[in-house]
């Protein structure tokens, strides 16, 4: 026995040896780190990406990928961890955020011979960078699009009517208790429930979407937070990334997410035979756009540059959006195409659209799926949101109140018993041993 | 070379190594926790942190409600445990060394398979996730730390108190009451060092076990962590900290400390 | 059997761990407030037998009865007797005084009533003062003194002692043994005292109780039991003694050491072989010549032992005996020695000869002991088996030091110096006795090969 | 006899209790289902796929650093423990022994959290970019305490004239080590390693924050990154079951060997 362990500690030793040398040795300069959503792109264009640009500039890379799902965090990651990630793929907000904040490096559109594809972004994603620029700085000069999207109901069609979830109200039914999945994203609920309560105010003109989207008034907070509060006792869960699942396992009905999600769900659950589908709500929510961007402490800034412009090549852009369901910015006549096809095989969600804003003039009714690309019409109630830089403190911490702690009376009640009888049961104990002494004193 | 020779000749001096490696992953560490606590994003001494943690109640709240729900599952470990690791220590089990394996087993599957194994439970046998479910798990989790070093105290306790007590004449019950259960105290306590923290500070399984619907004080210490806030963090790390030095001033004996120690 | 004024009495007590048989056929039976000690060498069962009679142990056969009721099936707790253990057993989550009141507070003995008995108790063991000390804070003979108070204070009727004072330092066991002996005067509690030290069992006991292997070999007064031991095992573990082998020639004339002596004992039948115990301040040393002498010897070494000489003697005969005087006899000396008649301890061989059962397998091999022996060939032999006895002097079984070799093996038990060679008691693996006659020298628990050569063998019938 | 039975059976349902979410895994790691819960028929499939497809080598590969992770760093905590368990053993100065016990009392009684918190704040603030050395050195950290706590006692039931015999007959203090000290506590040494292998390749709290940047992913990390997205990829069903027996095994082996210890004990 003795031997036989003097053996495995031996091997081991061995084994530990050549594994620290052999794991260890990596050579930054030729490695791509990206750092981009879970479930956000097909992964086998990762290696593929890695032998075209060989092919292009005769320089290997090899990818790091790693995968984030919520914003912020990707952001501490980068501003404080300084993390040195080549290319990061964050949302409109805090695109917005990096390039105020110096972290963005200006994108080198210079390809060499290979053709300049980041032309095939939609100009109606364009625009709406621009909407991002400060004075002496243009958004698009620090980032591109990658994918777009907007804010609604993921919903199934078993348990729920279309009607009942076309307005953000649904999430006060007392139909959909403990059936109801938040995005856990204080952003995607903030800003569509502010346009939620100024519906009226937007309708009538007397607010524009976009100024809305900068309102971090604590009056605004606050009766944002109120709806929240109310809609508590639906909550079932907060979803950073499992929704989709969940919905595919009908634990809940109802379920505030991003287009994207809810047609990956959509296809999950049609093999299962569950029926999903997804709106956006009346009065109109948030469209979101992610976009690559090149932090300050990136390494390897070509490889980046290129698997930016690589991204946005048709074959490529359609193969993401086939995988991640979510849309990608790409407005290529090959893109149309295939959604056209795409929306063939799905009759259930096909329909007549206007995306004349997207693919441009000619496209004014063409049959798509609205859940990748809505109509003009609820296009316009949709707005991008902006950074609130300092004032998401606010978002933040009213977010946290709302999903807040589950301290109830019954807890402190037990706390307090618990801790007098331990104060109690101490106080005797010594009494009990000071009357002892006492008492050994006395003789 | 010779005197380095002579030095390392000294038995006592293999400890410098070790104590060096001490100081600078195990006390360095702490005092930057401390010291980030005290200290604003922007740099500079501060006692911000602390005033947000008591202004904002959603920290504190947590930390009392992680604290109560740590003093169930501490309670409930003890019910089921204490019995268990009683009956196991009396020689009633033949094969009790087989058992207590079996009972220890669970506590080297990786937590999070653990926990995600009981929600696939929950799941199977449709229970909705909740605090309910979170106490349970948080049973699942536990309940070996809790029995082993219990196990660990009635395995070594001499028989001949239990004898000498009989011979006084208390019955079985008395026995138990007067002896066996004052005597196994310290397994007691170590039992609970092992559940009560532990329990607090988890992240991951009560947001797993609730689909994030309940955050322990772990919870928030990670998300604050994650999302950059490193000195918010660290002042919560701090918190945590006192409470561990706190409980551990109760827990005399440190040799029972490691469920693992009594493995051995 | 049973009488009243026994407060125990144990018959044909008999209990087995597993296939050891640690108590066979014992009975005893304890007068009221006498202080008897168990005696003999650890393994022998005597700890056994006082957890019977305090009830931690049931015994498999046989009756225990105490103060007149039978005791097989009332637990420990619920026994008129209480127990000093090994180690104290103090309780060290309790203070002193809560040690002590320990079997009072179950009682449910009013408080003051309590307060007052283990003040007196504490007194009685002189531990006043100490109510409130940490019984880990306290010394070994502190911690046996409490320990003594704890277990009188329900005032049993019998105060059962498991090797209380082994744990002490010898100064302090003879101070305990002093107090000890107080206290059982005072108190007149029947004492039950457990111990392996002879010596401590002399000078406490009323009476001693002699055990070994589970078996009571001589019950009776300190100074019967030093004086005529029943057996060479009594003789051998009590005292210093030369036992040696002997000749009853008739009625008071016994032939040792190649010489015939004048004795006191009869009814031993004529030309007996029989052990001489002589105790080494019996003989008496004088130089030589000296025409009182019986016999002659040579000292071969004289050691002081603080009040008197231990001399040895190397006879002319050839035996060695040890001897105790006053004054020293420097060795190389010529000496003349004296034994009186009524010194000289005459008792009954309990064999002569091993005594093996066994079958004979075929004409020349008899299987006995696990093994099978080669043997010579028996005209007993009818061709099928059939059971025999077969008695092997104990000078012809030889004992091999290479085990391996062995078929049969065994290790020493107890060895008796019988002046000219060594007397062993070896216990084979399936705890089989084989007696041997050797001049090797070997140690207690020592391995040893067993051969017994074919021609040593006497085999007869078994006699149903 | 009742009480017996009685105790039997709680014991059992005990046991039945903690197992049914391993039972449940196991069992429903032989059909191909992807939704937990659903029985499609017999299959190894999942097994077949865990091992075969590359779908699945981001697992493989967090299993595989898991355990290189695991061993180097269980390695290095049996030696440097040992050593210093040693060191600490020998120590004339009460209050330096007393505070070495302490000091490596810390992790153990520390909540993982902490140790992890308090790791990632010193490697940032030292700026070390983490990977697999940092997150080693973080394993090293929690499991060397384990090994000094299991090879004391064996030390204390140590005969402590054995090392000075084995110099005064000549020995070098290295060869007295290798050939007087070391073999009286390999069982302890032993012990330790997989124990600390064991914590190792456990370890969530503290890698989850000392992974670094560089696509780094122990097997914790990858459950939790998966978990997060609702239910366990299917292949994890497996990769759970597996695990489980192993484990499984190693404890019995441990066990075996605690008994023939005692039985050799025993027999001398």
């Amino acid at each position: 026995m003795k031997k036989l362990f003097n053996a495995a500690l031996l091997f081991v030793f061995a084994l530990a040896v050549l594994s620290c040398s052999g794991s260890n040795s990596y050579d930054r300069p030729h490695q791509l780190k990206i750092y981009n959503w879970a479930d956000y792109i097909d992964e086998s264009l990762l290696e593929e990406f890695e032998d075209w640009y060989y092919a292009q500039t005769g320089d290997r890379v090899e990818i790091i990928y790693q995968t984030f799902d919520i914003n912020e965090v990707m952001l501490a990651k980068i501003e404080k961890g300084q993390a040195d990630y080549d290319l990061v793929c964050p949302s409109d907000y805090i695109i917005e955020r990096m390039i105020n904040r110096g972290l963005a490096l200006p994108l080198d559109r210079n390809y060499g011979f290979v053709p300049d594809y980041t032309a095939n972004v939609a100009p109606f994603v364009i625009e709406n960078f621009n909407r991002m620029n400060t004075p002496g700085s243009n958004a698009n000069d620090y980032s591109v699009g990658y994918m777009w999207g907007t804010v609604g109901f993921m919903y199934n069609e078993k348990y729920v009517d279309r009607s009942e979830v076309s307005s953000w109200s649904a999430i006060l039914n007392p139909k959909f208790e403990q059936k109801l999945f938040m995005k856990d994203a204080f952003r995607d609920v903030y800003s569509p429930l502010l346009i939620y309560i100024n519906s009226d105010k937007i309708a009538d003109g007397t607010v524009d979407v976009d100024d809305l989207m900068y309102d971090v008034s604590d009056e605004s907070i606050a009766q944002v937070e109120a709806i929240l509060a109310e809609a508590k006792k639906n909550v079932s869960g907060w979803e950073a990334d499992f929704g989709k699942e969940m919905m595919t396992q009908e634990k809940a009905w109802v379920n505030w997410t991003w287009s994207g999600d809810a047609m990956w769900a959509i296809h999950e659950a049609e093999d299962i035979g569950v029926q999903l589908n997804y709106v956006i709500p009346d009065e109109g929510s948030n469209c979101f756009f992610d976009g690559w961007i090149i932090p300050k402490y990136a390494v390897n800034v070509k490889a980046a540059n290129y698997f930016i412009n690589y991204m946005c090549m048709s074959e490529n852009a359609i193969r993401n959006m086939d995988v991640t369901g979510y849309v990608s910015v790409i407005a290529t006549d090959e893109v149309l195409q295939a959604q056209m096809e795409q929306a063939l095989e799905q009759p259930h969600y096909a329909e007549v659209v206007d995306v004349s804003y997207f693919f441009g003039p000619e496209a004014d009714s063409v049959v798509l799926n609205p859940i990748y690309y809505p109509d003009a019409s609820s296009m316009a109630r949709c707005a991008m949101m902006h950074d609130t830089d300092q004032d998401t403190e606010k978002l933040l911490k009213m977010w946290s109140r709302v999903k807040g702690d589950n301290l109830d009376a019954k807890m402190l009640v037990l706390i307090g018993v618990v801790v007098v009888a331990v104060v109690v049961a101490a106080v005797m104990r010594s009494k009990k041993n000071k009357s002892r002494r006492k008492s050994g004193k006395k003789r | 070379m010779g005197k380095i020779k002579q030095f390392f000749g000294r038995r006592s001096s293999w400890s410098i190594p070790y104590l060096i490696f001490m100081l600078i992953f195990v006390v360095l560490p702490l005092i930057l926790v401390v010291f980030y606590a005290f200290r604003s994003p922007q740099g500079g001494f501060t006692l911000d942190n602390i005033k947000t943690f008591i202004n904002e109640k959603e920290s504190v709240n947590t930390l009392l409600y992680s604290i109560g729900i740590a003093l169930i599952n501490t309670a409930i470990c003890i019910l089921l445990g204490y019995p268990a690791a009683y009956i196991l220590s009396s020689s009633r089990f033949s094969s009790s060394s087989v058992m207590v394996a079996l009972f220890l087993i669970p506590m080297f599957i990786n937590v999070l398979m653990r926990t995600l194994a009981t929600v696939a439970l929950f799941g199977f046998i449709h229970v909705p996730l909740g605090q309910a479910t979170l106490i349970f798990g948080m049973v699942y989790n536990y309940l070996p730390f809790m029995i082993l070093p219990i196990y660990t105290v009635l395995q070594k306790l001499d028989r001949s108190y239990i004898e000498a007590a009989q011979d006084l004449g208390a019955d079985s019950m008395r026995v138990f009451f007067r002896v066996t259960l004052p005597l196994s105290m310290p397994g007691v306590v170590s039992g609970i060092m092992m559940v009560f923290m532990p329990t607090i500070s988890t992240f991951a399984i009560a947001e797993l076990l609730t689909m994030n619907n309940i955050k322990l004080f772990g919870t928030i210490i990670q998300e604050n962590i994650n999302n950059g806030m490193w000195n918010y963090g660290a002042l919560l790390s701090l918190i945590m900290l006192i409470l561990i030095v706190l409980t551990n001033l109760f827990n005399e004996d440190k040799e029972e400390a490691s469920a693992a120690g009594g493995l051995i | 059997m049973k009488d009243s004024n026994f407060i125990i009495s144990l018959d044909h007590i008999s209990k087995w761990f597993g296939e050891k048989q640690v108590l066979n056929d014992v009975n005893l039976h304890v007068k009221k407030g006498e202080f008897i000690t168990i005696l003999g060498p650890s393994g022998c069962g005597k700890t056994t037998l006082l957890r019977i009679i305090a009830g931690f142990v049931t015994p498999d056969e046989g009756s225990v009865e105490i103060g007149g009721d039978r005791m097989n099936d009332i637990p420990p707790y619920k026994r008129p007797v209480n127990t000093v253990f090994q180690r104290y057993a103090l309780f060290p989550h309790l203070n002193v005084y809560d040690n002590v009141a320990f079997g009072l507070k179950l009682a449910k003995v009013p408080e003051e009533e309590i307060e007052q008995r283990v003040r007196k108790s504490l007194k009685m063991v002189n531990m006043t003062d100490y109510e409130w000390r940490d019984v880990e804070s306290l010394s070994g003979g502190q911690q046996q003194r409490v320990a003594i108070a704890r277990a009188l204070i329900n005032s049993p009727e019998v105060l059962l002692l498991d090797e209380p004072l082994s744990a002490l330092d010898h100064k302090m066991r003879k101070d305990m043994q002093v107090e000890l002996k107080e206290i059982h005067k005072k108190l007149g509690v029947t004492f039950l005292f457990v111990t392996h030290d002879q010596e401590e069992a002399l000078t406490m006991s009323d009476t001693i109780v002699v055990m070994d292997d589970g078996v009571i070999q001589q019950a009776g007064t300190p100074t019967d039991i030093y004086n005529e031991p029943v057996n060479a095992f009594v003789a051998d573990f009590i005292g210093e003694s030369n036992i040696l082998n002997g000749t009853m020639l008739f009625d008071r004339k016994v032939n040792f050491l190649g010489h015939d002596f004048d004795c006191v004992d009869e009814g031993f039948g004529e030309n007996v072989p029989v052990d001489v115990v002589i105790r080494p301040e019996d003989v008496y040393l004088m130089e030589s010549p000296n025409k009182a002498s019986m016999f002659e010897g040579t000292v071969q070494s004289c050691v002081f032992r603080g009040v008197h000489y231990e001399i040895t003697v190397i006879t002319d005969e050839g035996y060695e005996i040890t001897i105790q005087d006053y004054n020293p006899f420097e060795a190389g000396m010529k000496v003349s020695m004296i034994i009186k008649p009524q010194d000289i301890q005459v008792m009954h061989k309990e064999r002569t000869c091993n005594i093996f059962e066994g079958t004979l397998v075929d004409e020349t091999h008899v299987e006995m002991l696990g093994i099978v022996f080669e043997c010579l060939p028996q005209d007993i032999w009818q061709g099928e088996k059939l059971d025999v006895l077969v008695e092997v002097d104990f000078d012809k079984v030889d004992l091999l030091d290479d085990i391996d070799s062995a078929e049969l093996t065994g290790d020493v038990r107890f060895i008796l110096y019988k002046g000219d060679h060594y007397y062993l008691s070896v216990m084979t693996e399936d705890r089989d006795y084989v007696y041997v006659d050797t001049n090797d020298v070997y140690d207690e628990r020592d391995l040893v090969g067993i051969k017994i050569l074919p021609e040593d063998m006497r085999i007869r019938k078994a006699d149903k | 006899m009742k009480r017996n039975f009685l105790a039997k059976a709680y014991i059992w349902l005990l046991l039945i209790l903690l197992y049914a979410p391993m039972v449940i895994i196991g069992v429903f790691s032989f059909t191909e289902a992807k939704v937990l819960g659903n029985w499609t028929g017999f299959s190894v499939g999942l097994y077949k796929s865990l091992f075969t497809s590359g779908a699945h080598e981001a697992l493989m590969s967090a299993l595989l650093n898991t355990l290189i992770i695991g061993l180097v760093a269980s390695t290095l905590a049996t030696a440097l423990g040992t050593v210093s368990a040693i060191g600490i053993f020998n120590l004339r100065n009460k209050r330096f022994k007393a505070a070495m016990n302490t000091m490596n009392n810390i992790p153990i009684l520390n909540a993982d959290i902490i140790t992890g918190v308090s790791l990632f704040l010193l490697f940032v603030s030292l700026g070390v970019t983490q990977g697999y050395v940092t997150l080693t050195l973080c394993h090293v950290t929690f499991c060397t305490p384990y090994v000094v706590l299991s090879v004391m006692p064996r030390l204390k039931q140590m005969n402590p004239n054995t090392f000075e015999a084995a110099l005064d007959l000549g020995a070098t203090p290295s060869q007295a080590l290798r050939k007087v000290i070391l073999p009286q506590i390999k069982s302890g040494m032993v012990s330790g390693f997989l124990l600390s292998f064991i914590l190792s390749i456990d370890d969530f709290e503290v890698s989850v924050f000392n992974v670094g940047t560089n696509g780094l992913q122990t097997l914790s990390t990858f459950i939790y990154a998966d978990s997060r997205k609702g239910g366990l990829t299917p292949e994890l069903r497996p990769m759970i079951t597996i695990t489980f027996v192993v484990i499984l095994a190693i404890l019995i082996i441990m066990n075996l060997r605690t008994k023939t210890n005692t039985q050799t004990k025993t027999l001398k």
